[in-house]
């Protein structure tokens, strides 16, 4: 794969910031998008836009035509079966709380537990807090292991019968720990409990099928995967769409409407009330495309290669300590330097156009368990390259040079 | 260069070894600060006598190079200055931090000056004032006997 | 006002839409975009593009300004008290399923009532219909008169002390009829009654100061207001989002979480979980500026004069009947024609170039009052003119011509 | 024109007029179907005998000219069919609305191909193919004695 005319179809990468070549090594938090993706906003707004479904108008029924087109590119994206198991949501933080809405109210009661690991994100926690509290449910967490991984048997040994969920990442967006998400889904099953992934770190990079895996919800931030913000997807099995109750109230998602009550529409419209992030669906459908043209087996081989790569120039680097040693491992490089707060790190580094994240990256919980208060992280894209890691390196250095003064 | 700026030897030093880095015995003011952007967290103490005065000044906490030090810094400049003193001083640094080149007060020799205006180098980067102003928005607040925890965050 | 000028401002306009010029008449459902805010998001992803509020590298802390800048701007176009009164949602559909959530969890329990009109959008209804599932409290609706609008006096009849809210629109979907919101708001508060208005048409015509209007709660649909989808506002006096639970968790709206329990950032994070709307959000900034710029007097004349216009050139054309007929009325103009149903009108004039919307409007409750299955609407945006006026009253001959064979 | 040839005079009668626009007597199954995206409703009612034929036929409903009309040529066309050549229609019905020029059928005399042939200008207005097409799910939903409403925007 020619990865420098990748870099070329991100057009941040040809503007200097601050002077420099932007070194861009914080795609966990959001990548970079592609020029199609871009133009496709633009295009869609000088010139085709309207609103989906709701007028007959030309420009109405080809704007519905192309939101119901992503529908489809991403459902054959991840192998769904059916493109009625994609829902359009803000984010996957609302993808999590719909099924921890939903599911709550229709299934959970006092006692009840739900299972989550100790390397979540707080979004696929603070929606099932929401339930401790108002349905006194219990919520349990697999351990990590020293390596910072989430194996089968930590799973097993919190499953219980009172176990009613089991909520997991795909992608651990600190460790890099990946998840065996088709054996916990096959152990969950057998027990008769359904899993919820959070796919945000998991989309991005690695070749999906919802139908091999077997997870009952699967939630997707498009922002992350090359896409616009504001959008992400929720995958879940036709059957749980339709079991559970709506969950936002508005336009768009009803059948009949009097002053006495309701009836809700049917999949896709049930969840997708109000008007929804239009040119943001149309324009995710190119991000599709972008990766499909790509190849994901290609992306998988140039990120793992990356990784490998940056975890050995890191370990190289005396002081710098890697977070996390799972064998497999996606692409993020936390590490931590001795003696030197993430943060300063990350203004250091930034001197130099090199963007990392430093905190603790929405994971509290592991970040206590580990007992660091912060930690840098360096997270890869499909437009990385080891460049991107010897710079990197470079101004590791250069951090311990100021504060070894 | 505008990382020795930031980063000059005076932080550094007060960075990796904070005076005052403790809880004070008999204190009877307190306050915590936090800034959930970086999880920098700050507790100040103050023993405030009966003449107003402040006798005796320590921190608990964790956080960067920059928080640490202008912790560090701040308890050791405060220490036996009365409470309008402090008021003033606290003042006259948050206006240096964000606007003025240099400090006004007339309440600090020419060596306190220089350890304060170390931190100035935190101007030019928004995201760092944030660390520099936790511990002094928290003596505000301990001074005050505000029960809210500071939020430098919302504060700057 | 240089009306030809603004057009001149929507690229789209500039196309031709199947060989025609375009006669957009749908702006009650979507507004066009007006240059500077496509540019804004072509500019934002591709020169400057990172995540908000998370990382501190160069870029994360230009976008979380640039953000920010947008909160305060959007504060002083509709004089919030506060720039943290204004919370980002996906649009005015999600700002109503906040409220009615959270307002329901802290305060209502079986019995109370909510209060309504004849005139709410299935947005401003269906939230609180789930309430009476969930809490048992009961739904009252205020009756429009004749005329298509709501009076004061239809409020007050329905007020009693079961009412704990008052949830109402600004300015009809369908009627156009403007409601006294202020009064109501009076009213109410003098019965300790809050008050919430959809101000989703309200917003994008009529000159708003929520410190004079007084009401609690204003809903606003950021893509109905020149500015990008997936985007909405809830205004909240700050008194209620500090008392009422946070809607949605996730990253980004916490303070503290460890495995027993969670505490809540301040506003305005708490109520903006997960990764928001970023380029919405600031692409929209621009929509306000865009707004300033003209003057919210100048549109509320011109497009006042406009539907003075449509009125009378509708009401010269013999067989179109208007719906509704207040004496306050915004910019939308909804009719029938004796015999041919809305859809056959909607699709003769899109051959035209005319795009018009025809159903019900998602106010199912109003149409049933009115006894009509369906309506034609033409509604405006600052980009009209009398032109477009004349060229729906052409097309509308036309269908009178077809129709008549 | 498109327009012309979309809301031809057959289509037009038949909107204004609409045949079998009733509840039929004695009817032995009916199904109902719903037009989300506009609000079209229509309800079929058939009487099928114990040869398999449907001796009545009739609907209730409201709509745009386009779905009264597909709905009153139906169930004119239908009456003294049997099922299977109901479901042959049906199918070569929707297959001529959606891809084909023409329609297959053998069972049909020039005079009712005309009628339908009339419904085939929907095909370039690809949002009203649903007004065409929903008396026609509903009518399988009927002979298939289906519980749930037919939505045609789901089918098309
Ligand atoms: C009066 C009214 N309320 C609520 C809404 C819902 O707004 P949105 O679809 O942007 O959430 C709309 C627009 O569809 C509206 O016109
Ligand atoms: C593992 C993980 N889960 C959930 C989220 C939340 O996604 P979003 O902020 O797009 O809703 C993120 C990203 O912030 C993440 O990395």
């Amino acid at each position: 794969m020619m990865i420098e005319n990748i870099k070329k179809q991100f057009p941040i990468f040809s503007n200097k910031v601050q002077n420099n070549d932007l070194v861009y090594l914080d795609s966990a938090n959001s990548s970079q998008k592609p020029q199609v993706v871009v133009d496709r906003i633009y295009d869609f707004y000088t010139k085709e836009f309207s609103n989906v479904g709701r007028s007959v108008h030309y420009l109405a029924v080809a704007a519905t035509n192309l939101y119901e087109e992503t529908r489809t590119l991403m459902q054959k994206y991840i192998n769904a079966k059916d493109p009625n198991e994609i829902v359009f949501t803000k984010g996957a933080t609302e993808a999590i709380n719909l099924v921890a809405n939903t599911f709550g109210q229709k299934f959970l009661k006092e006692g009840d537990e739900i299972l989550l690991t100790e390397l979540e994100h707080h979004s696929n926690y603070v929606p099932w807090h929401y339930l401790r509290r108002s349905k006194g449910i219990q919520i349990k967490f697999a351990e990590i292991n020293s390596d910072g991984e989430i194996s089968l048997e930590s799973i097993e040994r919190q499953i219980n019968r009172n176990t009613k969920m089991i909520a997991i990442t795909h992608l651990s967006n600190v460790t890099g720990a990946i998840l065996p998400i088709k054996e916990i889904t096959q152990l969950a099953h057998s027990k008769n409990i359904p899993v919820l992934v959070d796919g945000c770190q998991g989309a991005p990079h690695l070749k999906l099928d919802m139908q091999d895996i077997g997870c009952d919800f699967y939630a997707i931030s498009c922002h992350k995967m090359y896409g616009p913000t504001g959008l992400g997807i929720l995958y879940a099995k036709k059957k749980w769409l339709e079991a559970l109750p709506p969950y936002q109230g508005g336009g768009g998602m009803i059948k009949e409407v009097n002053k006495e009550g309701i009836t809700f529409g049917d999949l896709p419209n049930k969840y997708e009330a109000g008007t929804m992030a239009t040119a943001q669906v149309i324009a995710f459908g190119e991000s599709i495309k972008f990766l499909n043209k790509i190849g994901i087996e290609n992306i998988e081989n140039h990120e793992s290669e990356l990784t490998k790569y940056g975890e050995e120039v890191l370990r190289r680097n005396n002081s710098v300590k890697l977070v996390g040693n799972p064998k497999n491992k996606g692409s993020v490089l936390s590490f931590t330097l001795d003696g030197i707060h993430p943060h300063d790190i990350a203004t250091i580094l930034d001197e130099d156009g090199v963007a990392i994240r430093a905190g603790h990256h929405c994971c509290q919980i592991l970040h206590d368990k580990l007992g660091l208060p912060a930690t840098a992280r360096a997270s890869l894209g499909v437009y990385n390259t080891k460049e991107d890691i010897d710079k990197l390196n470079e101004s590791i250095n250069k951090c311990k040079d100021i504060f070894s003064k | 260069m505008n990382l020795k700026e930031l980063y000059q030897e005076i932080i550094l030093d007060h960075g990796k070894n904070p005076r005052n880095l403790k809880k004070s015995e008999n204190f009877n003011k307190d306050a915590k600060g936090h800034n959930p952007l970086c999880g920098d967290k700050v507790h100040v103490f103050l023993k405030i006598d009966e003449d107003k005065k402040i006798s005796d000044i320590s921190f608990e906490g964790s956080g960067c190079a920059i928080s640490m030090a202008s912790a560090s810094i701040m308890t050791d400049l405060m220490k036996e200055k009365n409470e309008k003193e402090v008021k003033e001083l606290i003042s006259d640094f948050l206006d240096m931090i964000k606007h003025n080149p240099e400090l006004k007060s007339k309440n600090l020799d020419d060596n306190e000056k220089t350890k304060l205006m170390s931190l100035s180098g935190v101007k030019q980067y928004p995201m760092r004032v944030k660390c520099a102003t936790l511990a002094w928005h928290t003596l505000t607040s301990a001074i005050n006997n505000s029960q809210n925890e500071t939020n430098s965050e919302k504060l700057d």
